[in-house]
């Protein structure tokens, strides 16, 4: 789950990392009256997806008129896809040197790693690749946590003469890494003012894995990826036509790979998880197909603890009201009397996956 | 014969009075496994498949002295369960549950490596041996005895595989499924070298996904084994920098697509299968089988 | 550093573990107020030390006579040589079993050990020695901590009904032994009762090398071990008649046990640290000669990071004020210069440890 | 000759540029130890005792390779800088810190065991092996080379008995205080294996005190071995519970006063000396000096 940079600042300033004074507002009237009372401000649009900056979501505002005009623009932009509907309005504070500061997750040697760069700001992917030295990488033991040694490390590496704050600051974002079942903490960039050292942007990506254990408070969009996650399924929108049910995220990408091997495009990713029940088939039919693109659907079931006829039973129930041709597959546990009861109704069956995945290509190209 | 488990192994389930837990060890006992006892705290003294259950794994190990254990329990607990298994000696500890906080995963697998216990998963699908032994929920009628040994991280996409070599004829050594988690216990490597020291294996299937570096950290390794490996990486078509449900399959700073792994494989010299059916056609061209 | 109870008990509070309702009073008005508002409580005398019980430190008290009776009396107490101050008024809480809870430090593991017992209350040192299958051990790993597990493992031990409630007292007591350095924290007894699981007694001891870090405020007695320590030294009073000053704790040791074997009875432990300098010899002269069962005063100083001319120099700088007999054996570091100061002054010198502590136990027995 | 250190082990000091840190470097070199270098946080840069400052152990192992690292730093940062030593891969780290909180100690031997350094101390006087090196505090003069062990929890006791044995004209060859802290990081019986398998040694004192099961722990161990061990335990006239300036000093549930110890030595035939000079009467009478 991501955090908005808002919410993130708020965990910032629970635990004491220094960030600009600022306030959250939705409307043009309140960006204005915060402009006016705080004087020069930056507003950022608040989405949950990188580079805002370079799609126009940030500027400076020094007074009203600016204020209007720009809370008016980026209120109204939408960006990859987010249509901005907050504003983060901050106070100006002037970088004299823009740094990074990270922490996610070394899959390899299974622990936490932070990583800093002295050149951050918006171009640190590209530091990354060009420049790989120039980011400085530290190995956090899971159990004993983070040595004071390694912040100091790291800290020196930015700033020595800045060791002591950025210590402080270093510190305290992994503990909000490891408080918050963080993916990722990041602070880019953390910035040198005159002030000292500050938290210009907060970006946190929680483990939804955790969810269970903390209060974030995820704002309700109702797209087809929180309809699928409310139903214990996964589903990724694409930008095919070839709607994609399937058990299991393994077997979920190869079938999606097949439907490309034989030139057909996926409308989706669908996992219907391991276990799925006649009711989870049923829902995740509805959700494969409210999206109008899709031209034809392929369910491919391996049973395992998933029972084929559950399957079946739930595609009969909702087939009727689909309208879009449907091919399935089903293979392992009561595979038999799951294929009979489609059977019955006359549905698009296949032996295999790859036979689905040619079937419902054809079925979705009717005119070829 | 086999890797890790064998006719003999003794097993124990914990979570065995939960729905999942009931019904696989069930589909377990029916494969020939030898179920010995189960764990739910709270439950001892009850019987389910006709197995005594225990509060404990402590107690468990008292009466059965169980090899391996196989863990059904939600994930909120299911690190717990880990830790209470390796303190109490037990070898091989598969984790079935899918769910489990990454953060969790970590403590565990540092704590791990203290002990001398190996873990298998989480949200695996387990091992299978065929005619020997399962621990894990793959479906019991695709397995057939023979010399292939299967590695994967998914879990339905190897049913899918392993189902397709034995109607072919291709019978397996083993079957495991490493499990699609960021961080886990049972690496590739680790697997890859279990099949190189198994005599009965021949040669290897390797079932990879986007996402993480499991699959290239395995190249080395690969390059270095006297038996043949076929890879197969799904998620060609997946668009980057979309999650796509596995928390393993994030891509991330443009690594770990499915191109840059097929690359990296090739570039080794290693086969790369485009489908299933392709790999039953390259072991059937190696007469492997 | 030991805690009083009512100072354990108001951190058990913070973390959340039930106690009974309790106030603490310094006089007898004030007890006699808070029985009358309390009803049916009991006194408990405020000691840092154990056996209260058993001394007559605790009564019961249902009314305004019982507890005017019973305050005059305990607070007029002296137990094991500490003067009753304080007491804590405290609901009455029939116990229907007392059970016994303790986490301490495993020497030989290395990790903390949680102990628990099912026969808990003023016996449990008997039950330890007796009936040693009747305490359940555990050991936790120092960097993973308390495992869900083991917390449930020890619970279904004392009760398996009542499990719940003492899990979370156990996870409780041992975040409080993490969070504040314990060596020890202890409820005894962990009381079973109509309303619950509850903690009747508490103990805790705080590392006293950890204190820097924590915020517990010791109250001030001016006694000699409290001036030492003050002083950077360790001091601790013994029965006899012999004086003791010595560097190092282990030579410490080995000095009393040869004053011992000559026959004389050391009047206290005094070890002055590695790196003592004239000041500091100057102070522990003056602690050990406070005592007035003190006849004769040995002080060996094996000089290593101590300097023996600087510990001469403190010698030289008090003895006239001591008019107590002093036998000093210097070796190591500036041996010769310490020696030659302290010629010039006419102190009794030895060669040896052992020389010296024949010399002291004479010193002290002139009329032998 | 001699254990642990040799002539040629490459030493650097953590906490150098401390009043404490810089003398003990000083009467190290002199002794003939081999200090490479120091680290101090945020004195890099500078000289002390004519050897480079570093900041970070990283940066020093970076530039000198040692094989050993002695901390002087104060209690509060100690942990701290076994971790940055043992992390860097010092083979060998002596902590000569007093007033380590117990639970930090407790962290970080926990931690070494995922590594592979060995830590002596804290609270300690360090090692020496006469003639070759010193890393630690022990005054220089008091050595002699010869074949007699020592091994303590003392600081200056040890010293006593060294110098004592060497008046005498018994030579060691090493002499080890293992610290006085109820948690640390090297054993007796550490000590005692490496005296057993070490040639130059002939027969090994062993100094201990009340409080703790340390000295219990080693009496099977010491029933094992090949050379005569002759123990000394101080704290015979120290009343039961209380505490004696050293935290391993105190005396709980009737377990470790000097009695008890004293005994259960004499009850396995092992040597147990009355005083120092009892000890060196013992060495004389046994000639394996």
């Amino acid at each position: 789950m991501k955090l908005y940079e808002y919410a993130a600042k708020e965990i910032f300033l629970k635990y004491d990392i220094p960030i600009p004074k600022g306030s959250l507002v939705s409307d043009v009237n309140s960006a204005v009256d915060t402009v006016k009372r705080m004087g020069d401000v930056v507003l950022k649009a608040q989405v949950l997806t990188g580079g805002r900056g370079k799609a126009g979501g940030i500027a400076r505002a020094k007074d009203a008129n600016e204020a209007t005009s720009n809370a008016q623009r980026i209120l109204g932009m939408e960006i990859k896809g987010f249509p901005v509907k907050k504003l983060l309005v901050e106070e100006y504070r002037q970088p004299l040197k823009e740094m990074y500061l990270g922490i996610t997750i070394d899959r390899q040697a299974k622990c936490p790693v932070i990583m800093v760069s002295p050149s951050g700001g918006i171009d640190i992917e590209e530091v990354a690749r060009n420049s790989p030295d120039k980011i400085i990488k530290m190995n956090v033991h899971p159990l004993s946590g983070l040595h004071d040694y390694q912040a100091r490390t790291l800290a020196n590496s930015l700033d020595r003469a800045k060791s002591r704050e950025i210590i402080d600051i270093i510190k305290k974002l992994y503990r909000i890494f490891i408080d918050n079942d963080c993916q990722l903490a990041e602070i880019n960039p953390l910035a040198e003012t005159e002030k000292g050292i500050i938290a210009l942007d907060a970006k946190m990506i929680i483990d939804d894995n955790a969810l269970f254990r903390h209060d974030f408070k995820g704002e309700e969009t109702n797209s087809l990826e929180e309809v699928a996650q409310k139903n214990g399924m996964s589903y990724v929108g694409l930008d095919g036509d070839i709607g994609c049910i399937v058990n299991g995220a393994g077997l979920a990408m190869a079938t999606l790979d097949m439907v490309t091997q034989y030139g057909g495009k996926p409308a989706n990713f669908m996992d219907v998880r391991a276990g799925a029940n006649a009711e989870q088939v049923k829902a995740a039919l509805s959700i494969v197909s409210s999206n109008r693109n899709v031209k034809a659907i392929i369910i491919n079931i391996f049973g395992g603890l998933t029972k084929c006829d559950e399957a079946a039973r739930g595609i009969i129930e909702i087939f009727p009201l689909i309208r879009k041709p449907i091919i399935v597959r089903l293979s392992g546990t009561n595979e038999k009397e799951g294929r009979a009861m489609l059977g019955k109704y006359g549905i698009h069956m296949a032996a295999s996956t790859e036979e689905a995945a040619k079937g419902v290509v054809e079925l979705g190209n009717p005119d070829k | 014969m086999g890797i890790l488990i064998n006719k003999d192994t003794k097993v124990i389930v914990q979570g065995i009075s939960g729905k999942e837990g009931s019904l696989q060890a069930k589909w377990m006992i029916e494969f020939g496994t030898k179920i010995v006892g189960g764990v739910t705290p709270g439950k001892g003294g009850i019987e389910v498949q006709k197995v005594p259950v225990f509060d404990s794994v402590r107690e468990a190990v008292d009466v059965n002295k169980p090899d391996a254990s196989v863990i059904f329990v939600p994930p909120q607990f299911a690190a717990d369960a880990i830790f209470e298994a390796a303190d109490n000696g037990i070898a091989l500890i598969v984790c079935i549950t899918e769910g489990i906080p990454v953060h969790d995963m970590m403590r565990v697998c540092s704590y791990l490596k203290t002990t001398s216990s190996r873990l298998l998963g989480p949200n695996c699908p387990g091992i299978t041996v065929p005619g020997a032994s399962k621990i894990g929920i793959m479906p019991n009628p695709i397995h057939m005895s023979g010399n292939i040994g299967v590695v994967s991280r998914s879990g339905t996409l190897t049913y899918e595989i392993v189902d397709l070599l034995s109607r072919n004829g291709i019978g397996q050594s083993a079957s495991v499924g490493i499990g699609g988690d960021p961080v886990n216990g049972t690496s590739f490597v680790d697997v890859l070298q279990l099949f190189e020291n198994d005599p009965e294996t021949h040669a290897v299937v390797m079932v990879g996904e986007i996402g993480g570096t499991a699959e290239e950290e395995s190249i080395d390794f690969i390059k270095g084994m006297s038996k043949p490996v076929i890879t197969y990486i799904v998620g060609v078509s997946a668009p980057p920098g979309k999650t796509m449900g596995h928390a393993g399959a994030i891509i991330s700073m443009g690594v770990g697509t499915a191109a840059e792994k097929i690359k990296a494989f090739e570039d080794a010299g290693i086969i790369v299968a485009r489908s299933p059916s392709d790999i039953v056609q390259h072991i059937k061209k190696m007469d492997y089988s």
